[in-house]
């Protein structure tokens, strides 16, 4: 009954303008997301270029009809270069993100609900990992790694396993106090049925949600690895090496680093809308 | 204060002494299963053409052929005594380099501090305050922050205040008006999420039944932001702020790189692509006391700040029970919710 | 009659184009009471909010027009609306540990309230916040003016609000269930100060709720709502007395304190025996440890259960009524004393053999909305318990769920949704069958309807009567609403602070409370005794 | 040579005077002189604190410095140096006999018991130097070696105070402890960030090559680490800095349209290009390094990758080097030829253009050196073209650091690509095979007799023409065997500067000097 005085004043974003329950601006989010999954799975399909070879007599051409985004110092279709980048740079945010959720998840799933030493241990050792600046972490470990951009995907991962162990840590925590929980126990379900039937659904909830956040995250992370030259080789074509490599030629085609970004921008811009529309909608 | 206070305060110590210690330890391992090290590879340079004899003298010279773990307990033995060790690239000793590199990585952190504030205390006013357009349009503003690769904001703004405008120059980055610049860009990102915090904490606040109960009461939006709202929407944000200290040391490590500053970002940069471990671990170390001493700090203000909360005595201790008859209904808001 | 305080004409709200409230009309005279009732989400609230203008500015809309002292107050601009606030129309909230900033002295947010009479003086205007504060009761007001909101009770934080709320002086007071988050006893003298200040100010009273017995007791006129339609209105005695809608008559029907004798037909059918209990507490204690204090949640308590009877824990928030449950279910360990299901003691036993005992023994948790797994779907719920006592194969156990969900009266087209998905009522139909598919001998019910409207209460009252006489169950029934315990309950413990004070059959306790404490809960209880002749109720 | 593109320096006479701020990407890493000269970021400025001995041109002509004249004997086992009179390290001590013999000692020895390397080029025969007199040194080589002289005026072979040399590894990697005899001495400076010099009053020993040996007409010079090339640009453009260092070739279009000069010297030493290494399959069959040779587009490379002040290679050896003859022919670019060597060393083309033999794909790694900022640019074009001619090719391009570790020339390396300066020719003989702990760029070791022979010729030869004769041969049969593929003319240092700086000249190993730079009003 509190809550029925809630929404008079707040500004939140709990109307807009709607297409069948959904607002425009996660209608256009999905659409991109959409879009950069169809270029991950089937580039072909969206451009003629080879993002590979390029005709090296149009070097550094500006966006025209022919190049929507450009073409790069090897006269590569930057449009082309950026659709099969695709693939790759959505991977590497997965295994980060993947790492981050499984390892982090894990950790704290264990620690929330068994607590006693196992959290203690696990406490000490994700305070450690949260103390160290995530960025630094993942550079220092991409460092150790090499320089690949596998190897800043995995480092990525590693520098969010604290946030993730910490959240699902809390959430399980939160969930093991729950009444449902104890009526589980009391309809006879033991520690561990308990533990996967009830807390692991549960809890996994907020840190999926933080997942989707991740992910966005993670492509601005290895992007940023990229850009201090931790990443592939070209002609890898990573959106984040893209930039990395455009800004070089910054000055005189300045084109090469924000056409990336801006689709790094965009990209990121619509996971973090989608989920934060999922958040409001639980 | 009571007398719990230096217990509690010697844990937190012995805490954050763990945490660091295990920090330059973990550095040390990750680093030590790298290629390499800064001494071979600078020998291995092509142009030195160094024979293998001649490297591994030099190795051998350094100690870098011993067992890592020997590596290990003299560089934690050096670290306990408040030796950093010297660095492997330049020979310089590290404490002089971190000291160094300290203070414009400090003026920098501060002032994207302290730009992320403002910014993220105007959009959130803004998203309060403003009509419901252009109220939500801002709120997006920091979904837009944080979406923008750092680096990316960073060649903007050199490019229109430094190159086009004049507004300051790469050759003094430590200029009050360069900093700025590179504070804005690295403050930004940070911006975007204390703006959320306290957005989503405005939103929460001005859910509440009191600001309800107030606005009924007859008072205007803004005097109900500024009198009612602000401060609890703005407690959470202490909290954040004790977070984004870390992110600020990592940013530094691309801003500083953009717009040609020398700091502790240049300082892990160069660290890094040469291998410079004791550099590295002492960065890390740095990092991690600045993290542990400012979340202590920020522990350590919270329950001044909002009178619901002490460290020391359970709730509500501190007050003699409600006079009266009236027993306190416990369960308030569990009952409240249940609707 | 004069021109009406307040006078609702053709109100019309809805929500993102959704509409809940339709052509509401009604008046308030000045010095009156008018009451809101219906069930939850018949849109009470939402009128209220119409009339203080405090409508979601993106999504409500409100169309008619709501005349306070004549003029249109959904008509005025922003600007001349707001000094009618506060000052003309007061507002009482319904949960006062909320409505307080947190953060600041109850003082300083007071004087925003005095700012609103016009007087500019600081020291003029505390001398009037702390005259006001003793007019509300409160008996420390310079210590009231000092603290921070959670350093009072919720009964003080009322009494400051309401103190705040008259101290412009309005015209109009609205009180949305200025006292469901509150204790029976506290609720009492909270209505009887607002009842005072209503007749000694002359200010009108829209008061809200969905308790109809605090409503007949406390209200000059009735106002009826279903899904944002009115019923019925009219003055308390005529409708309570002679309801012209069915609805009215219906909601009457439900309410225990109306009918208290609403079960005894059906119950009539159990057989009892006195000899075997069914449970049985002796003598026990169990004490906690908050911040370094002791609190003896339960001290020293006995009492039996006679298989086929409910029992029912009554007492006031804190009392120990849930304590002495959850150490009967073997949830926490007793300092002290023996607790028996059937003869078999609960504790000092291994898990396995916990296990066993519990089986015969189930519990309904007071909030259906913490209970079940949201995640999970109906049917898989009520499953659950067979599947981990692996009774019988898949099929059997489906059938057992498909049962206990057929006999608690849920609809098959719910049996596949998530809890989530499910009211209140129906998810504490779930929670029920849930208790009962292991077909348990004693079931506790620890407040099991307090979350709910009187509709449903009463639709939930009706299975488990049903099923007692159909599967001669024992029911341990924890409540604080002394008015239900009468309909159902055969014999009755009183506890206060963890100790029992009172102990005996049902009727005979609360028709002739022995003890001071049972008197004050008694008469704490909403009593409309002018419309007490009911009209039979079938059931 | 030093080409500078655009703007030709004005006639007016020096003004004195004006602050140059010289953009760099990097600072390097350490500052201990023996371990920094070299490197092509601090050797900028190492090359303005320091003297050398001999000024070597980027012709790689040789003449007097800090020496004004030297002798050696016929087997060119023994030389005298005879010194400058008056010349002083910048705190005070003489730059005398003894300060030569004890550069020297360091240049060969380094310091093992403080941690010093010796400097990897300086030649490896050294016995010996003493001092005769205050202003004559005599030193002593095992063998001949005629390269001495030369590699004086190498970037590695700088004058440092014995002072600054007396110190620990510490103290030298600290600048403020240093103490040169050049036209500059060190302000202040901030470790990775900038280093700022000044000129020195009483300096007047500099080279007569460069026709003003007097004091440097620039007050200070200061050296500025930016490591992002677009904000040197930036800079550049915005005209906060007068000089910027390397920036991609193809940004250099539109710095010198808006009048800025590019300054595009080569350095002495081998081309660019890829040393092959025959233990490697497939590159045991000589057709198939050739067909390399003959497969690779060098226009469209420099079309590509660089602009106008480039030029393809015409052999191993940078065409400045006196040594250095065209070989061009022996690797033109003709893909029908070398589809030819490969199909008939048995490498045929599959359906999908790519060849195999004997189930074996025509494979290739090619790592893109680190030290040359185009490289993986053309490595990347140098993959479409053999990829055209059915290769499988894969760029790998590692960090300096790594790519140190794990790339290493004649030892697991197929190809290897070179960037490698030197001052005489006579370095040649240690890198092509593995005697005296030679580099074996071909992995051949010593089992072609035909090397080995030309290797000791250079080695042992006493006098130059002997020896560029030997060298010319040496190309042929390098060339011809397909043992080294030359991509261009290797431009690894790269200026740009303001149009207002006058009189900057390139020493042989491309490094700007500003002792005779000026800015005009
Ligand atoms: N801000 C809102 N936006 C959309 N729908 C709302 C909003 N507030 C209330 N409603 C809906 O309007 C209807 C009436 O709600 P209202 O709060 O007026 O009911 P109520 O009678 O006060 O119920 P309760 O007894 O639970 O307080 C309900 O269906 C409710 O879900
Ligand atoms: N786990 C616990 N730890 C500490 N104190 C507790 C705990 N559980 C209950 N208490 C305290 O014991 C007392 C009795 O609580 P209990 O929940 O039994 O009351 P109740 O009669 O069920 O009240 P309500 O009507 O509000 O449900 C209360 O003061 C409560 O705060
Ligand atoms: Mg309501
Ligand atoms: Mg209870």
């Amino acid at each position: 009954m509190t809550a029925v005085l809630s929404p008079v004043l707040a500004g939140a974003d709990s109307a807009g303008r709607r297409r069948g329950g959904v607002p425009v601006a996660v209608a256009v989010a999905f659409l991109v997301i959409l879009i950069a999954t169809a270029w991950a799975v089937a580039p072909s399909l969206f451009t003629g270029y080879d993002p590979a070879v390029g005709d090296t007599s149009e070097k550094l051409l500006g966006p025209s009809a022919a190049h929507w985004f450009g073409t790069d110092n090897l006269g590569r279709d930057l449009l082309a270069r950026i659709i099969y980048g695709t693939r790759s740079s959505v991977l590497s945010a997965l295994v980060a993100v993947g790492i981050a959720v499984v390892v982090g998840g894990l950790l704290g799933l264990v620690a929330g609900f068994f607590g006693g030493l196992v959290d203690v241990v696990t406490a000490r050792v994700v305070d450690v990992l949260l103390a160290i600046p995530s960025f630094l972490l993942a550079v220092v470990v991409v460092s150790s790694l090499g320089f690949e951009t596998i190897n800043a995907a995995i480092a990525t991962g590693v520098s969010a396993v604290a946030v993730f162990a910490r959240v699902m840590r809390s959430e399980a925590l939160k969930v093991r106090g729950t009444v449902y929980v104890e009526a589980a126990q009391l309809q006879g379900g033991s520690r561990w049925h308990v533990l996967l039937t009830h807390v692991l659904p549960n809890a996994s909830r907020s840190v999926l949600s933080l997942a989707v956040l991740q992910f966005g995250v993670s492509i601005l992370v290895i992007a940023g690895l990229a850009f201090l030259g931790y990443g592939d080789p070209p002609p890898a074509s990573d959106w984040g090496l893209l930039v990395s490599a455009g800004k070089d030629y910054l000055v005189s085609s300045p084109w090469l680093v924000y056409a990336p970004s801006a689709v790094i921008v965009a990209v990121v811009l619509s996971i973090n809308r989608v989920s934060r529309w999922l958040r409001a909608k639980d | 204060m009571n007398s719990a206070y230096p217990v509690f305060a010697a844990k937190r110590l012995g805490q954050a002494v763990v945490v660091v210690l295990l920090a330059y330890v973990l550095t040390f391992v990750v680093i030590s299963v790298l290629p390499g090290d800064p001494l071979t590879s600078t020998l291995r340079n092509p142009e030195n053409g160094f024979t293998e004899d001649q490297i591994q003298k030099m190795v051998e010279f350094y100690g870098l052929d011993r067992p890592v773990w020997v590596q290990l307990v003299e560089a934690l033995g050096r670290f306990v005594r408040g030796d950093l060790g010297i660095s492997l690239r330049s020979s310089q000793p590290v404490a002089t380099i971190v000291g160094d590199a300290l203070p414009s990585t400090f003026a920098l952190a501060a002032s994207a501090l302290g730009v992320a504030l403002v910014l993220a205390f105007a959009v959130a006013y803004g998203t309060q305050v403003l009509p419901r357009r252009a109220a939500q349009l801002l709120r997006s503003v920091p979904a837009l922050f944080l979406s923008v690769p750092n680096f990316v904001i960073g060649l903007l703004l050199l490019n229109v205040f430094a190159f086009q405008l004049s507004l300051f120059s790469v050759i003094d980055p430590d200029a009050p008006v360069a900093t700025f610049f590179a504070a804005v860009a690295l403050g930004i990102p940070v911006s975007a999420q204390i703006a959320q915090v306290l957005i989503t904490g405005l939103d929460h606040e001005f859910g509440e039944d009191y600001a309800v109960v107030a606005y009924a009461r007859g008072l205007g939006r803004a005097r109900l932001f500024f009198a009612h709202l602000l401060k609890p929407s703005a407690l959470p944000v202490v909290t954040i702020i004790a977070l984004t200290v870390g992110e600020l040391l990592g940013g530094a490590l691309i801003t500083e790189t953009v717009f040609g500053r020398t700091g502790i970002g240049s300082v892990v940069q160069t660290a890094v692509t040469t291998q410079d471990l004791p550099v590295l671990q002492a960065v890390v170390a740095l990092a991690a006391v600045v993290f542990v001493a400012v979340n202590l700090i920020a522990d350590l203000l919270y329950p001044l700040l909002d009178p619901r909360v002490s460290l020391f005595a359970p709730r509500r201790a501190a007050v003699p029970a409600p006079a009266g008859d009236e027993a306190r209904p416990e369960k308030l808001s569990e009952k409240a919710s249940v609707r | 009659m004069t021109e009406p305080l307040l006078s609702v004409r053709d109100l019309s709200v809805s929500y993102g184009g959704r509409r809940v409230v339709s052509d509401v009309s009604f008046d308030l005279q000045r010095g009156r009471s008018l009451a809101l009732i219906g069930e939850s989400g018949s849109g009470k609230s939402t009128i209220a909010k119409a009339v203080l203008r405090l409508l979601p500015r993106d999504s409500g809309r409100a169309e008619g027009r709501v005349l306070l002292e004549g003029d249109d107050v959904l008509a005025l601009s922003l600007a001349r609306f707001r000094p009618l606030r506060g000052r003309r129309l007061g507002f009482v909230p319904q949960d006062p540990a909320s409505a307080l900033n947190p953060v600041r002295t109850i003082g300083s947010q007071a004087h925003e309230a005095a700012a609103l009479t016009g007087e500019r003086d600081a020291a003029r205007r505390r001398a009037a916040i702390l005259d006001v504060f003793a007019r509300v009761g409160l008996a420390d007001p310079e210590r009231v003016y000092r603290s921070y909101p959670h350093q009072l009770s919720g009964g003080m934080l009322q009494r400051v609000l309401i103190g705040l709320a008259v101290l412009p002086q309005p015209a109009l007071l609205v009180a949305d269930e200025p006292t469901s988050a509150l204790d029976v006893t506290i609720q009492k003298r909270i209505l009887d100060l607002l009842t005072e200040l209503r007749t000694s100010l002359g200010i009108g009273l829209l008061l809200i709720t969905h308790d109809l017995a605090l409503a007949a007791e406390r209200a000059d006129d009735l106002v009826v709502l279903r899904d944002g339609v009115i019923q019925e209105s009219g003055p308390v005695a005529e409708v309570f007395t002679a309801p012209r809608s069915e609805y009215a008559a219906a909601l009457r029907a439900d309410v225990p304190a109306l009918s208290p004798d609403r079960y005894r037909a059906v119950l009539a059918g159990r057989r009892i025996d006195p000899a075997r209990p069914a449970v049985r507490v002796s003598d026990v204690v169990k004490t906690f440890r908050v911040g370094g204090e002791e609190l003896r949640a339960v001290d020293d308590v006995s009492f039996e259960v006679a298989a086929g009877s409910t029992h029912a824990l009554v007492g006031e928030s804190g009392s120990g009524k849930t304590t002495t449950v959850r150490l009967l279910l073997g949830l926490e360990t007793p300092d002290a004393g023996d607790l028996r299901v059937a003869g078999e003691p609960v504790h000092g036993r291994s898990r396995a053999d916990l296990r066993a005992v519990r089986r015969h023994l189930q519990l309904v948790y007071q909030n259906p909305f913490t209970s079940l797994d949201p995640s999970w779907h109906v049917e898989t719920l009520v499953r659950e318990p067979l599947d981990r006592y692996r009774v019988g194969d898949r099929r059997e156990r489906r059938e057992a769920a498909r049962a206990a969900l057929t006999a608690v009266g849920l609809r098959e087209h719910l049996w596949g949704r998530r809890a989530a998905a499910l009211s209140g009522g129906q998810r504490q139909r779930v929670a029920i069958a849930r208790a009962l598919v292991l077909e348990p001998d004693v079931l506790v019910l620890d407040e099991p309807t307090s979350a709910l409207d009187v509709t449903v209460q009463a639709e939930i009252l009706d299975v488990l009567a049903r099923l007692q006489v159909e599967r001669g169950l024992t029911y341990l029934f924890v409540s604080h609403d002394l008015a239900l315990v009468r309909q159902i309950a055969d014999t009755v413990t009183v506890l206060r602070h963890g100790r029992v004070v009172e102990h005996g059959a049902a009727a005979e306790v609360l028709e002739n409370p022995q003890h001071p404490y049972t008197r004050s809960l008694v008469a704490a209880v909403p009593d409309p005794s002018g419309i007490r002749p009911a009209v039979p109720v079938t059931v | 040579a030093g080409t500078t593109t655009a703007a030709a320096p004005t006639s007016a006479a020096p003004t004195e005077g004006g602050d140059v701020v010289f953009l760099i990407n990097s600072l390097g890493t350490s500052w201990v002189p023996n371990e920094s000269s070299i490197s092509s970021y601090q050797g900028n400025i190492w090359g303005q604190v320091t003297d050398k001995l001999v000024y070597v041109d980027d012709k790689g002509a040789v003449s007097p410095w800090i020496a004004e004249s030297w002798d050696q004997n016929t087997d060119a086992t023994e030389f005298t140096l005879h010194l400058k009179d008056g010349v002083t390290f910048s705190d005070g001590t003489p730059l005398d006999a003894a300060a030569v013999v004890a550069n020297l000692d360091y240049w060969a020895f380094g310091s093992p018991d403080k941690g010093i390397a010796p400097i990897g080029l300086f030649p490896k025969t050294y016995q010996k130097a003493t001092a005769v007199d205050a202003k004559t040194v005599t030193v002593t080589f095992s063998a001949s070696t005629l390269g001495f002289i030369p590699t004086l005026g190498y970037h590695g072979s700088i004058l440092v105070s014995p002072k600054t040399l007396a110190l620990s590894k510490q103290d030298q990697g600290n600048l403020d402890n240093f103490s040169g005899s050049g036209p500059f001495t060190i302000k202040s400076w901030a470790d990775g960030d900038d280093v700022v010099l000044e000129k020195r009053a009483d300096y007047n020993w500099g080279p007569e090559a460069l026709g003003h040996t007097g004091p440097a007409y620039l007050d200070t010079l200061t050296y500025k680490q930016v490591a992002e090339s677009s904000t040197r640009i930036g800079a550049l453009s915005a005209n906060q800095a007068q000089v910027i260092y390397n920036v991609q070739p193809s940004e250099i279009a539109s710095l010198t349209d808006k009048g800025f000069v590019a300054g595009l010297p080569r350095y002495l030493g081998f081309t660019n290009g890829y040393a092959v290494n025959v233990q490697a399959a497939p590159f045991g069959d000589v057709k198939v390094r050739q067909a390399l040779q003959h497969g690779i587009d060098r226009q469209q490379i420099l079309d590509t990758v660089y602009t106008d002040g480039w030029e393809a290679a015409t052999g191993f050896i940078q065409s400045g080097v006196p040594e250095a003859t065209d070989h061009s022919s022996d690797f033109a670019y003709d893909p029908k030829a070398s589809a030819a060597l490969l199909d008939e060393a048995g490498w045929v083309k599959g359906a999908d253009g790519k060849r195999t033999k004997d189930g074996q794909p025509l494979a290739v790694t090619l790592y893109a050196n680190p030290y040359l900022a185009t490289s993986a640019s053309i490595d990347e074009l140098v993959s479409q073209q053999l990829g055209d001619l059915g290769f499988a090719v894969t760029v790998q391009t590692y960090d300096v650091a790594t790519f140190g570790e794990k790339v290493k020339v004649g030892a697991n390396t197929p190809l290897y690509e070179v960037t490698r300066s030197f001052i005489d020719v006579g370095t040649v003989a240690g890198i092509l095979t593995d005697a005296n702990k030679g580099e074996n760029w071909f992995g051949l070791g010593q089992t072609d007799t035909t090397l080995n022979d030309l290797r000791d010729r250079i080695a042992r030869a006493t006098d130059k023409d002997t020896r560029a004769k030997a060298v010319d041969e040496l190309q042929t049969y390098v060339l011809q065997q397909g043992l080294f593929v030359p991509i261009t003319q290797i431009v690894q240092r790269i200026y740009v500067q303001s149009p207002k700086l006058q009189g900057v000249t390139y020493n042989g190993v491309a490094i700007a000097d500003y002792a005779t730079a000026w800015l005009q009003k």
